[in-house]
């Protein structure tokens, strides 16, 4: 693997650049694995890459019906944050962004970790004390967080409209100066780059049809490219959890969703933070290009299309319109659609399963991106160790009849409202 | 003709009388009515207009339509201006002011092109592989690559301009006027079918106006004026000009922005900017057009090279000559009518380059005519020039196109006109889920089998003659109108057009080798500067995925999203991976197809009008007194109604004291009101409720706690029995909605065999809570035909009666613990009432109290709100296990045997105070056992809610603490490391105020 | 004990008559006034059942529709179809009270419930020649003469407010009934609306 | 953007509408006799098939009646509406 710096950029620009190699291989599936991960997206590229760094296990295949990263991990407004209130996901999500930290030198591979801090604002005094909430458990968990009163809200982000007569006024936001914005597709590469290099097959265009099982224990998976048998078999496939398990007989607390997002032309920098809203539903920060980003609430309603519609899309716009009034004029380019697994109670799930080998990563809501290095850190952990770490223990799937669901938003087992 | 060395005296469809002035980086220039932006600048002779993104390499105007890459501009300036504006799409007024961006100082000299000097260590994913180390610095260069990029500038100050949205309906929509879109409108519009035609340009026609051959021997345009005018004179065809569909959703549903005023200085007072459809059709026509490409070559990006049909409408319907002296390289016949009508314009053809070695088809060869000198199995390998083009260098190509023969031969042109193919606007028809399919004849993608009620139709579908498009949109209007009902549609007779004979077949070619030793930048895509190499790095390091293509090289991700560069990118991948473009496949077509304006797509609802305001009944009252509002959902609510020279808190807390020591009243009309009657209400409610409700005598209310299906609480509320089967509920403000539709829910779905009708009368009573120890005083002032002594109306009793006048339902209900009414009236009276009790209480010094008060009378006493119904927590974890009755079923009643809801160590309500008795409990503040110990610290429960009370004369609070109900007495401390602040506190009962109750039963 | 004092619109403090936004030279497009003083009473009840509408005819003269977004009127007194089991009771002759009292009478022998909500809901009539176009700015009915006909009624949304629509009489006039609380924003969103067109606020009109 | 044909009001876009979740399950009509594994099933799994899905609506920008539709997932077509009583077709339940 060449090592990427610099001086190799120099090296090779006087070749003009026709001696780099590939970022990964594209190898034919081999017959067995010690490990089968399905789905080459981001947590499954990173289950990958940290199965082998972490716990020497390198005979794996990452398999992927599409191409790699082609999912959710190409789909989201590339959000990282850790402001959490409850325990699981605080300790969790806090893990994902010390990782995050250092994965531009981990990997080699510079995934543009840009922590520009991620406000998220309050336009009542019920929503300050919430808001509020979290931030004191944040802190006490040892997560950065501050609150800004309104005033300082304004010198932040100057182009907020903070009246005190908007129709809902800021009041104040909770800020995570840590937070930011991660470029997505990099990290898909950046993994797949680091665990090829330590020998794992990533398959791209191998869609698994079917998975094997011998008396409660998987032995491998059925794919457009033939059988592979494996020992241990991870599920990564967020958005489409549901059919993926139902191959293995498992019904899930799971409902896909489809989460829509856009961007506008790009423009010179207007905003340098990351900011969402409490009133309406909206995300929004400017790429590094400089087109404005935006994701709000989910459409609402069961779907695999990838795509949505027209009326989450207005409302996105009207909220950041009202909010940033110099927005205006501006122009959409792009919108597109993911689909997300939406949970029971918006947690994710991190887990064995009832079957005896296969482990579940899924159920990620509208969080997965920012999860991705610690998702695939705990899920190597669980499948090498064929036990949960400690960090992911209470994201099983019996939490619900145990009754010790992880509940942020406190709506119960209404997907489409988490 | 002063200042306009590039303007023909005649010809085009502009208005030569009328001339406009506008100013372009400062400069003042003059254009004609009709003209655009980019026609009346070539006219001026202004070549550069803007710098390439990455590259910062002088850019010109390459196209005439909407596929513009380059033209880039910042239109207009102050409040109006407007970044990323394609030149080619502006509509030219006097006035106008325009600039380039992306470059400094001037387009004309750009300390940005230094990034040329540099560009070979700026390959694709460059930033990838570099500013990794020291890991600490790449917020410093992330800070200086963010102001490289990004193009224009956003505007500074808010829009002066208003935006609207309209729902519209038609049975057939037809995307496109030109050829074939006029004539399946006419086609349609004959049939009698509701239609709506909707067209980008300024006048219908498209190519019609200016570009096409005559039809019945007339010129086109006139045909197309006929075809207006039929149109206009029917009473069901609506007629959209300045209008781009730019989304093909579910069920035909399309929407199409709509540009009412933006060739106006600025709009007229009242009218919209823009204007959003949202259009339902039963059938769509898409006659969207076709785009034509280019060619990858050396230096394939300096100003003056320019599409052959763009040249050829500039020349056409702007009386402009794009340059002095062309020369045309193509693969194809088209180009070849766009030369003669470049000479016939007064254009020098220096030749035609025609890549394919044979005979154009004998239609281009006569347009072609004589003296004008043709090499054929030629390509333009490089140009040159500095600012702008000045010479194009030309060799023979071979067989496969993959290397050159012979010697460079050089002529000299200000202008080259390049004409790659056609690509079918195929757009739409992607993203109404149809999968184009390439067709190698045409080497482009059209139109595969629909998935929705759509069909494409002339260019748009792959045909490429006047005859064909005019005789495809007849056949796909009329066949759109069977469709739809209309099934005696028939297909008009199609107009004759001359005989263009049989085209000859082009060729594909997308890239040209450039002249040996010669290394310089050959562009795939114009607008985001990705080459030839940048495509080839790309697969060579495993981004082979088309996907991985466009997001690795960002080819295609500009504001044009692709238009020219797509597919000759997709041909340089195929290439370079040895497979055919089929295989590679495209990206994903998504909206918009043109890019929106935020405002179009916002409308009217932004700012005040972001979401509707609810008001209550005496909102106005309020308002004249001087309260401040508080949302509360959709709700304004007065927060406190402070008096002159009084602060927030004293008006807060002399609100508070007045309820405890005389009287008090409180606008409560926002809390949920639900009607229920019929002979199953009382069983109904014991079903929803956790309580039970068969033993509530009629005259009398009583508290209830319902779940949600998995156990937690959702809400609570008191519910009163008017009658044997009438009751009223009320829930709290926030879940009222909810509520109801959980109620509807199983009433109709669940239990539909209850004899139940529900309907929330909410909006129908205004609601006042009147409290406090002289509120019976101030009752019976206001009625006199209820008896509201302590005997005749005890706590939890319910009377109709006469209030000022005015008949509605007194409740003795208290949510402050002090003696308390609430008083509903129906709202139209509410005002009434108000100041009724207003004058009522006059001698009690009675005072209206806002939100702020009522949360601190409900603190002092324990009641819940949202920050303890919080979706987390269960009846008994608030202090009601007790009330849920074993002796019925309810809902959630069978989740709360789970074991994680009977934990003992679960979270339970319980009171606060500091420990020394006057230091305030942060609101929002976190408990722990233990303040001093290492992070994390283990949270035991949370402060839910705090204040200061000004009645006990000390700081109280409720909080959810592990097991708290055991830990009466027990020291705690509140934390809120947000606010610095760490105060002990001793946890005690819920209930500060009279826990026995006896003040609200006095 | 005080005389029963007057009613008061939601609208009150904000309707003033008079000529507002661009009108063109044949006139204002739209027209719009308040209908104030009517009796609104929703009713409930199983719509299948002959004795129950046997009942309703008998007491109001008239039939409660069972044909989805269909009106029936007689004597001044219209039913609007809301649900399969629900109707909306609008008379401008009788005193709010009284009709309640009458209809709950009239059906104390069936299933059903009689409620009044004159005044949780406001009414504006919507004419002029721009009128349908005016609500086709927010509301996504299909508008069109052979969709939306006269004495048609229709629930639906205008802007983000929950809105009834009866296009009385000839179709000319559309009556949009929204909850009191939202009134004047619904105002609000239609004066705003309605200045593309020109429009005037008209005396409101009694009944 | 869609549209849900309300058995009663007719073809309506899908922004009246507010989604009620899967249709394919019933509430238990004795959820006191059910095994909590089953009452566990019913409260919180789903089949989430991509494909046709049986699901609630209600029509709360209009008649506020609640409607079961029969929607493919893959293609937001909507294949059958009914109200809460009366079978879906197509969705090969059996009554």
């Amino acid at each position: 693997m060449t090592r990427y710096s610099i001086f190799s950029l120099a090296r090779n620009a006087l070749s003009h650049h026709e001696g780099w190699p590939e970022a990964w291989r594209s190898p034919d599936p081999k017959p067995s694995y010690d490990v089968i991960i399905i789905g080459g997206g981001g947590h499954g590229l990173a289950t990958a890459y940290y199965l082998a760094k972490e716990h020497g296990i390198t005979n794996v295949a990452v398999l992927e019906k599409g191409w790699l990263g082609g999912g959710n991990t190409g789909r989201n407004t590339t959000i990282v944050r850790s402001n959490y209130e409850l325990e699981p996901n605080a300790h969790f999500y806090e893990h994902s962004m010390k990782l995050w930290e250092g994965l531009t030198r981990d990997l080699n591979f510079n995934i543009m970790f840009s922590q520009r801090g991620v406000i998220n604002l309050a336009h009542s005094d019920p929503q300050v004390d919430a808001y509020m909430r979290r931030g004191n458990a944040m802190r006490l968990n040892g997560i950065d967080a501050e609150f800004l009163d309104r005033e300082h809200v304004q010198a932040k982000v100057p182009i907020l409209d903070c009246s005190t007569d908007a129709r809902f006024p800021i009041m104040g936001g909770l800020l995570q100066p840590r937070g930011g914005t991660a470029r997505h597709d990099a990290v898909a590469w950046g993994y797949a780059r680091g665990a090829d290099g330590h020998g794992i097959d990533i398959i791209q265009n191998c869609e698994v049809t079917g998975i094997s099982i011998e008396d409660g224990r998987v032995t491998g998976v059925a794919t457009t490219r033939g059988p592979i048998t494996a020992k241990k078999v991870g599920m990564a496939v967020a958005g489409h959890s549901g059919h993926v398990a139902a191959m293995a007989g498992l019904r899930l607390p799971i409902e896909s969703h489809v989460l829509q997002a856009l961007v506008t032309e790009p423009v010179k920098p207007i905003l340098d933070t990351v900011v969402t809203f409490g009133a309406g539903h909206l995300y929004v920060s400017q790429s590094d290009k400089g087109e404005l980003v935006m994701g709000g609430d989910i459409d609402g309603y069961n779907t695999y299309t990838q795509r949505g519609n027209l009326p989450i899309i207005e409302h996105v716009v009207a909220t950041a319109v009202t909010f940033f009034p110099i927005f205006s004029r501006l122009r959409v380019m792009r919108t597109w659609g993911g689909t997300v697994d939406m949970s029971m109670d918006g947690s994710p799930f991190i887990c064995k399963t009832p079957v005896d080998g296969l482990y579940l990563n899924g159920g990620w809501c509208y969080g997965g991106f920012k999860a991705t290095p610690a998702s695939g850190w705990v899920f190597a952990h669980t499948i090498a160790q064929d036990q949960p770490h400690s960090l992911n223990q209470a994201f099983t799937l019996d939490r619900f009849a145990l009754g010790h669901t992880i509940d942020e938003k406190g709506m119960g087992p209404v997907p489409k409202a988490h | 003709m002063n200042g306009q060395p590039f303007r023909n005296a005649e010809g085009g469809i502009i208005d030569h009388d009328r001339s406009l002035g506008f100013t372009f980086n400062g400069r003042r220039h003059q254009g004609f009515a009709g003209d655009t932006l980019a026609s009346a600048l070539l006219a001026s002779g202004v070549r550069r207009v803007a710098r390439s993104f990455k590259y910062h390499r002088p850019r010109g105007i390459f196209a005439a339509g909407e596929e513009e890459p380059s033209a880039l501009v910042q239109l207009r300036i102050g409040a109006r201006t407007e970044p990323n504006v394609r030149a080619t799409r502006v509509e030219l007024f006097d006035g106008l002011v325009a600039n380039s961006q992306n470059c400094w100082p001037s387009v004309d000299f750009d300390l940005g092109a230094g990034a040329a000097w540099v560009s070979r260590l700026m390959p694709p994913g460059f930033y990838y592989k570099t500013f990794k180390w020291p890991g600490l610095l790449w917020p410093a260069y992330e800070h200086v690559l963010r102001k490289l990029a990004g193009m224009g500038v956003a505007p500074r100050q808010a829009d002066p301009d208003r935006y609207e949205h309209r729902f519209a309906h038609c049975d057939v929509l037809i995307v496109g006027g030109g050829p074939a879109g006029l004539s399946a409108a006419i086609a349609a519009g004959r049939a009698g079918a509701r239609i709506i035609v909707a067209d980008d340009g300024p006048e219908f026609g498209g190519s019609l106006a200016a570009e096409a051959g005559p039809i019945d021997g007339a010129p086109a345009r006139e045909w197309a004026a006929v075809a207006v005018a039929e149109l206009t004179a029917m009473p069901y065809v609506t007629l959209v000009r300045r209008a781009s569909v730019f989304g093909y959703y579910d069920h035909n549903g399309l929407a199409i922005s709509e540009h009412v005023a933006d060739h106006l200085a600025e709009p007229l007072p009242f009218q919209p900017r823009q204007r959003l459809w949202m259009v339902r059709a039963r059938q769509v026509v898409l006659a969207t057009g076709a785009t034509e490409r280019s060619f990858v070559f050396a230096d394939n990006d300096r100003p003056g090279i320019m599409l052959a049909s763009a040249a050829r409408t500039y020349a056409n319907r702007f009386a402009v000559r794009a340059g002095r002296r062309c020369v045309v390289f193509t693969n194809n016949d088209s180009a070849y009518g766009a030369a003669a009508d470049l000479a016939a314009a007064g254009i020098e053809v220096a030749a035609v380059i025609d890549a394919r070695p044979g005979d154009p088809g004998p239609a281009a060869a006569k347009a072609l005519g004589t003296g004008i000198e043709r090499l054929a199995g030629h390509a333009v390998v490089a140009t040159r020039g500095g600012g702008a083009l000045t010479a194009v260098e030309v060799a023979p190509l071979n067989e496969s196109g993959d290397s050159l023969g012979g010697s460079l031969r050089r002529f000299d042109c200000d202008l080259l006109c390049v004409s790659g193919g056609w690509n079918p606007a195929v757009q739409l028809h992607a993203q109404a889920q149809g999968r184009p399919v390439y067709d190698d004849t045409l080497a482009a993608f059209v139109p595969g089998p629909s998935v929705q009620a759509e069909r494409s139709a002339g260019s748009a579908k792959g045909t490429f003659t006047l005859a064909g498009c005019l005789a495809d949109g007849m056949e796909a209007g009329a066949e759109a109108a069977r469709q739809a009902g209309f099934e005696a549609a028939e297909t008009p007779p199609v107009p004759a057009c001359e005989d263009e004979g049989e085209a000859a077949p082009m060729r594909a070619l997308w890239s040209v080798p450039p002249p040996p030793g010669l290394r310089r930048k050959r562009f795939v895509d114009l607008q985001t500067d990705v080459t030839q190499a940048d495509v080839e790095l790309a697969s060579r390091e495993g981004y082979k995925s088309v996907e991985h293509l466009k997001r690795y090289t960002t080819l295609g991700m500009g504001t044009d999203q692709g238009r020219t560069g797509n597919v000759p990118g997709l041909a340089v991948l195929a290439r370079s991976l040895g497979a055919d473009i089929p295989q590679v496949g495209t990206t994903t077509f998504r909206p918009p197809y043109v890019p929106v304006t935020m405002a179009t797509l916002a409308g009217r609802e932004i700012g005040h009008h972001f979401q509707p305001v609810r008001r209550s009944a005496m909102h106005g009252w309020h308002e004249t007194a001087g309260a401040a509002f508080v949302p509360a959902g959709l709700w304004l609510r007065p927060q406190f109604y402070a008096r002159p020279g009084e602060g927030l808190w004293d008006a807060i807390y002399r609100e508070t004291v007045a309820v405890r020591t005389s009287v008090g009243l409180c606008d409560v009309s926002t809390l949920g009101k639900i009607d229920i009657q019929g002979a199953d209400s009382a069983e109904f409610l014991n079903r929803v409720y956790i309580n039970a409700w068969s033993k509530l005598g009629i005259g009398r209310c009583r508290y209830g706690v319902m779940l949600r299906e998995d156990g937690i609480t959702l809400d609570d509320g008191t519910t009163s029995r008017l009658a044997r089967n009438h009751y009223l509920m009320t829930t709290t403000t926030a879940n009222a909605g909810a509520v109801m539709g959980h109620l509807e829910y199983f009433l109709q779905v669940v239990w539909p065999e209850l004899d139940v009708h529900i309907i929330s009368v909410t909006e129908e009573w205004a609601a006042i809570a009147l409290a406090g120890p002289d509120s019976r005083k101030v009752l019976e002032r206001l009625t006199d035909d209820i008896d509201v002594s302590n005997e005749a109306l005890p706590f939890m009793g319910v009377r109709e009666g006469t209030f000022a006048g005015v008949p509605g339902r007194l409740f003795r209900i208290s949510f402050s613990g002090e003696l308390a009414y609430e008083i509903n009236v129906p709202a139209d009276y509410g005002q009434h009432l108000w100041e009724a009790m207003l004058e009522a209480g006059k001698e009690f010094d009675i005072t209206p109290y806002g939100t702020e008060a009522l949360g601190i009378l409900r603190t002092e006493k324990g009641h819940v709100v949202g920050g303890e119904l919080n979706g987390r927590t269960t009846a008994d974890d608030l202090g009601f296990g007790r009330m849920a009755s074993s002796a019925k079923e309810f809902i959630g009643k069978r989740s709360l045997n789970r074991p994680g809801l009977t934990d003992e160590n679960r979270k339970q309500l319980v009171g606060l105070v500091p420990a020394d008795g006057k230091t305030a409990i942060p609101r929002g503040a976190q408990i722990v056992t233990d303040p001093d110990q290492a992070l994390p610290n283990p949270m035991i429960g949370e402060v839910t809610s705090a204040c200061y009370s000004p009645n006990l004369e000390t700081p109280i609070g409720l909080g959810i603490v592990a097991a708290g109900r055991a830990r009466m007495g027990e020291t705690l401390y509140a934390l809120s490391p947000m606010r610095g602040k760490r105060v002990a506190v001793t946890v005690t009962n819920p209930v500060f105020i009279d826990p026995e109750g006896e003040r609200l039963r006095a | 004990m005080p005389e029963m004092p007057q009613r008061c619109s939601a609208l009150f403090d904000a309707y003033q008559t008079g000529t507002f936004g661009a009108v063109p030279e044949d006139g204002p497009g739209i027209q719009l006034a308040e209908r104030r003083g009517l009796a609104i009473i929703h009713l409930a009840g199983p719509g299948g059942d002959e004795n129950f509408r046997t009942a309703v005819k008998g007491c109001l003269g008239c039939e409660a529709p069972v044909i989805p977004n269909t009106t029936a009127t007689a004597d001044g007194r219209c039913l609007l179809w809301l649900a399969p089991t629900r109707w909306l009771l609008v008379s401008a002759r009788d005193a709010p009270g009284d009709l309640e009292r009458d209809l709950s009478a009239a059906l104390a022998s069936h299933s059903g419930a009689v409620t009044d909500v004159s005044s949780g809901r406001t009414v504006i009539r919507v004419t002029g020649r721009d009128a349908r176009q005016l609500l086709a700015k927010g509301c996504p009915l299909d508008f069109h003469g052979s969709r939306f006909k006269p004495e048609n009624c229709a629930q639906s949304i205008l802007g983000a407010i929950n809105v009834l629509l009866h296009a009385t009489g000839d179709g000319t006039a559309i009556d949009l009934y929204c909850a009191r609380g939202f009134a004047l924003s619904m105002w609000e969103w239609l004066t705003d609306a309605a200045g593309e067109f020109g429009y005037s606020i008209d005396v409101a009109i009694q009944g | 953007m869609f549209n849900i044909r309300c058995p009663w009001c007719g073809d309506r876009p899908e922004i009246e509408f507010s989604y009620g979740g899967d249709a394919s399950r019933s509430r238990p009509d004795a959820p006191e006799t059910l095994s909590d594994d089953a009452w566990h099933d019913y409260v919180f799994i789903r089949d989430n098939p991509a494909g046709p899905h049986a699901e609630y609506w209600q029509h709360t920008g209009g008649c506020r009646q609640w409607l079961r539709a029969l929607r493919n997932t893959t293609t937001h077509e909507i294949l059958a509406t009914a109200a809460p009583g009366e079978p879906l077709p197509l969705s090969g339940e059996r009554k």
